[in-house]
């Protein structure tokens, strides 16, 4: 096991890993940024080393800075939390290079799987399912059209350059496809200057679940589980909950295989999500693995008792799985609602001093924070400060209580979505479970 | 070769010791003098400070004397904590527990802070003369030492003219981002 | 199901129940002593009422005006929480009275198991192992010596008018029974003004077990497992632990199953726990039932998943029992730490104002408290401020969590015992979970 | 007949309205002008206030005008939120949001108040006229009001002899532990 490990990151996950690390007995590096000086983060740590100034390129994903802080101070493994490095092959290769683990799955791993077009080719080799879509380019109105016919209407139309919403166009039937196919090049020449465009199917109103998998370097490939991520704004999730109301338990073990599948194919190893389109007929499409732990990981491990962080650890480490797939066992319902720095209903910015911090407490209730009164949100990084989780008997309990959580937190001096999290609790659509990805659009529109 | 040593040769030195908490240049002997529950308490010290809001908070115990400023009109957190880290991190030069250089003492001076993390050498090689000793004359351009990062030897140049007041790192032992290096007066001629 | 309920006790129990019925949908009512008005728990109600002066027995314990404050507040329930009004069979029968439920047992409960040697006599009729005694005062020598050589040396001596460890008397063997009988009958009278005694057997290095136990309106019994609660000074209870190191799944099964039988047999209704001492043979023996939920129900919560609070609200509304004995599963291992205001190696009381408050987060760790940075100490209460409860998938990890926990919690401007509880979890013989009622003299002795 | 109902002949009053947090008195009238989300804002303010040592503070928001008092060498934070209670009760009696009586106007007076939790009643039965009101002389021993609690009715008498300055609670209206229910000048002579 390692000795000391350096968290090359900020914040609540920075925190977490700490805890693991405490909780393992193992010496914990904290990096941090001059802005971050004075952070929980910091002081949790047994040692620090400033990295960079505030800007996170040259501090938090500054290469050198952050290997020659592990070289200083003897750190023998490093952990990337999610973001800044985490997905980073050039970082993860290097650090294997000169003798420092990196905690998360190989170089080559987060290379590959990086590379979604890959990814989904592995997987469809396979013979899992993936989004329909077009081969590649499609370079006339025919092969367009064919292409649709062969996966069904409706379709999206997608700028290959594209991102942003510029140069799509959804048809809903075959006669309306030339147009769309014309309109939808012109505005990716003008847009990007690139009138390239692809086509897929086009899902109304998908659910994103994801599913959480677990790999030893034998070849063991166990998962947790799933997460429903549907409550997203702009492609950022927002409220994560496990099990899915939409997941029974024959298709938890249906879409579990299929993930553990993809894996396998990839030679994963380590701590990974395979993320899913569900659509209203309950068919699902693999979409891509993240090569990380991630934000929502905690409702996992409150439904299944198993701790990711260290798993992720000791799996690097060498380390074989603790847990058959028959071993894990989901008790109850868990939510986590993402308490950003934001103003609930415009979701501009709300970077400042908090002047009062009061946590929730209690049965069922968890907060990963790095948040206290006289903590500065700074403007420089992600606007996520807290992160609630509660746990339940059953979706109405964890509900009730995320309810109460949530009337409870005091976040002062600064705007938190704290009120839109309550508003979404109220939603009846939301209490029946009957969301998707589109649920927050016309949430929000209403 | 080990390939986490550094290509340095006839490197003989101990390798550097870890940065302690909070005192990020408190090494040596200095460790003897500031445990960890000490440094702990001197951050909560900082963090009384930047709650309350004042501008200086002193604290003498056990021969340990300890002094954080903060400048009138600061706005952050962040920024009075990084107020307060030269005076600890001069400690560090100072086993003997006396306070860092007061505001007064620094008032004018040019701070040479190092540029990146890594291991600091006030010679280009263990049994080379030091690049400059206190009191130097120094030329703006001039090499005042070396932070090793990554098997690479980074130059650190002077920023100004000027005579050096005090070296604030200790050789051989590792520097943080933005640590300070040297103190040099730019007022003085030769 | 209850509209509104009066929470007739103060501190963290009073927020744990108001916390319970906010998740329910029942509106709340705190009650308050004027040095307790700034407390979180009043500020968590719906609404409040300040019953007496500082003093408990003046307020808290004042029946008019706690009975008076629910009935201008239009309650239809009180939760008496732990101490207080919470055994006292007289309120109960009185909220019985006037048409307000007592959320608890019966007070036909409460009075008969209140009687220790009724309890005794219930659970002996029924065939259960209770401590073996002399069957009531000893008039003389060789009643003394009858009895004893009946149960076994050794035995101890007590003061039927006895407490506080006067009048007592061990005895090893029978030639020193004698001597030791005058002795403890002079002390007896010289004490307490009767020179009345008895005799039971002695336990070496028993452990303290108890068994949650749950029952309906309509006679149905389970129970949630058992608590170990042998770390203790005084009588009073510092650390427990679910499950007992020394109890297999076997012994489990046995000592639950007695433990629904004495509920039985007393014909007792909502949540309570019968208590049990288990010596070195693993032979365990009724001590008593306490008729009100404890300090340290969190433990059995947090691996049973069951809300206490909510089942005991659920029962006194007449609803029947949720779950049926093989329904309750325990997950892992889940401690308790009490953190008191007292001098951590004195014990001398420490009141004052918390200065700095900031409590642990993360996963498997829960804090029951009111506690904030501002808050004050009162010297007129109990001076348990906070409750640190870990869990983890064994215990192993349960303590590894706890420790850091322990590490993490900052309490500022009064003195606790957090470093106490830190040198109890560095304890071997504590690690190996060999420990029994006298480990805490011998620790601090050490 | 209900048994939790008092036992009172007559009584055709509503029954009492429950106090709202924050503001035992706040009662009848004052619900519209308090809400809940208000009186945590003012809870809020006391907190602020408590935290700062703030002698006075004083808030005016949509017609409502809240002023909360901090005496100077006040120990602990619970006297202080004690303190600042009867301000705030008094605004009970008070529906057109002025603020209760100031320190000044409340020097030299006795308060009068509830030594147990109950319903406040002027008159000893709904027909009957008050037992006293503004502007009365009162002797030392003479019954003020009666509260009610578990079906008894308690006369509350008066401590001094003096003049009513001001009926604080609303007949028919439940009172706290504590809570002022008249003013009176003691210094006042018929």
């Amino acid at each position: 096991m390692f000795k000391k490990v350096l968290i090359a990151n900020r914040g609540e996950i920075a925190l977490r890993v700490i805890r693991a690390c405490k909780e393992l007995g193992i010496k914990t590096v904290a990096i941090h940024s001059e802005a971050d000086a004075a952070s929980l983060h910091v002081r949790a740590a047994d040692e620090k080393v400033c990295v960079g100034p505030a800007e996170a390129a040259l501090s938090y994903r500054n290469i050198p800075n952050v290997l020659s802080a592990a070289e200083i101070s003897g750190a023998d493994a490093i952990h990337p939390g999610y973001g800044f490095l985490s997905e980073n092959a050039h970082f993860a290769e290097v650090c294997e290079s000169i003798g420092i683990k990196f905690i998360g799955p190989s170089s080559e791993n987060i290379a590959m799987l990086g590379d979604k077009a890959k990814a989904r080719e592995i997987v469809m080799k396979r013979g899992l399912p993936v989004t329909p879509g077009s081969p590649g380019e499609l370079r006339s109105e025919e092969e367009a059209l064919q292409a649709a016919q062969k996966i069904g209407f409706p379709v999206i139309i997608k700028a290959t350059a594209g991102g942003g919403g510029r140069g799509m166009r959804v048809v809903n039937k075959a006669e309306d496809l030339a147009r769309a196919f014309q309109a939808a090049q012109a505005e990716a020449k003008s847009t990007f200057g690139n009138e390239s465009v692809y086509l897929e199917r086009y899902f109304l109103e998908p659910r994103h679940i994801e599913v959480q998998v677990m790999a030893d370097n034998r070849g063991h490939v166990i998962h947790l589980g799933e997460r429903d991520c549907s409550i997203q704004r702009r492609h950022q999730k927002l409220l994560e909950e496990t099990p899915s109301p939409a997941v029974d338990e024959k298709l938890r073990k249906e879409i579990g295989r299929v993930a553990v599948e993809a894996v396998k194919a990839a030679h994963y190893r380590n701590v990974g999500t395979v993320e899913f389109l569900l659509d209203k007929d309950r068919n699902f499409f693999f979409m891509e693995v993240n090569t990380r732990i991630q934000v929502e990981h905690p409702i996992t491990e409150m439904v299944t008792g198993v701790d990711l962080i260290k798993e992720q650890i000791r799996l690097a480490a060498g380390l074989p799985l603790t847990l058959r797939q028959q071993d894990v066992v989901m008790n109850g319902h868990s939510m986590e609602c993402r308490i950003n720095a934001e103003d609930p209903e415009k979701f501009t910015p709300s970077p400042g001093t908090i002047t009062k911090y009061s946590p929730p407490g209690g049965f069922g209730v968890r907060v990963d924070s790095v948040m206290e009164s006289g903590a500065v949100v700074s403007p420089h990084y992600d606007s996520m400060i807290a992160k609630l989780i509660t746990h339940g008997r059953d979706r109405q309990e964890c509900m009730a209580r995320m309810r109460r959580a949530l009337d409870e937190f005091v976040i002062e001096g600064i705007k938190t979505t704290i009120p839109l999290h309550r508003r979404i609790l109220d939603d009846p659509d939301f209490q029946k479970g009957h969301v998707s990805t589109t649920f927050l659009e016309r949430f929000l529109a209403s | 070769m080990n390939k986490r040593k550094p290509a340095r040769p006839k490197k003989k030195q101990p390798r550097p010791i870890v940065l302690p908490q909070a005192f990020p240049g408190a090494q040596g002997h200095a460790d003897t003098i500031l445990t960890g529950t000490q440094t702990k308490q001197i951050q909560d010290l900082i963090d009384l400070l930047r709650r309350n809001n004042l501008t200086e908070l002193e604290l003498e115990r056990q021969g340990v004397r300890i002094r954080v400023r903060h400048e009138v009109g600061m706005k952050t957190v962040t920024t009075s904590v990084q107020e307060a880290a030269p005076a600890s991190t001069q400690s560090g030069n100072q086993p003997t527990a006396s306070s860092g250089p007061s505001a007064e003492e620094t008032a004018g001076m040019v701070t040479i802070t190092s540029p990146i993390v890594g291991t600091f050498y006030r010679s280009p090689s263990p049994d080379a003369d030091p690049y400059v000793e206190d009191g130097d004359y120094v030329k703006k351009g001039q090499v005042l030492c070396i932070v090793e990062a990554m098997k690479l030897m980074n130059e650190i140049e002077s920023e100004t003219d000027g005579r050096i007041v005090k070296i604030l790192a200790e050789s051989t032992k590792s520097v943080e981002y933005g640590q300070a290096l040297f103190l040099i007066d730019p007022k003085a001629t030769q």
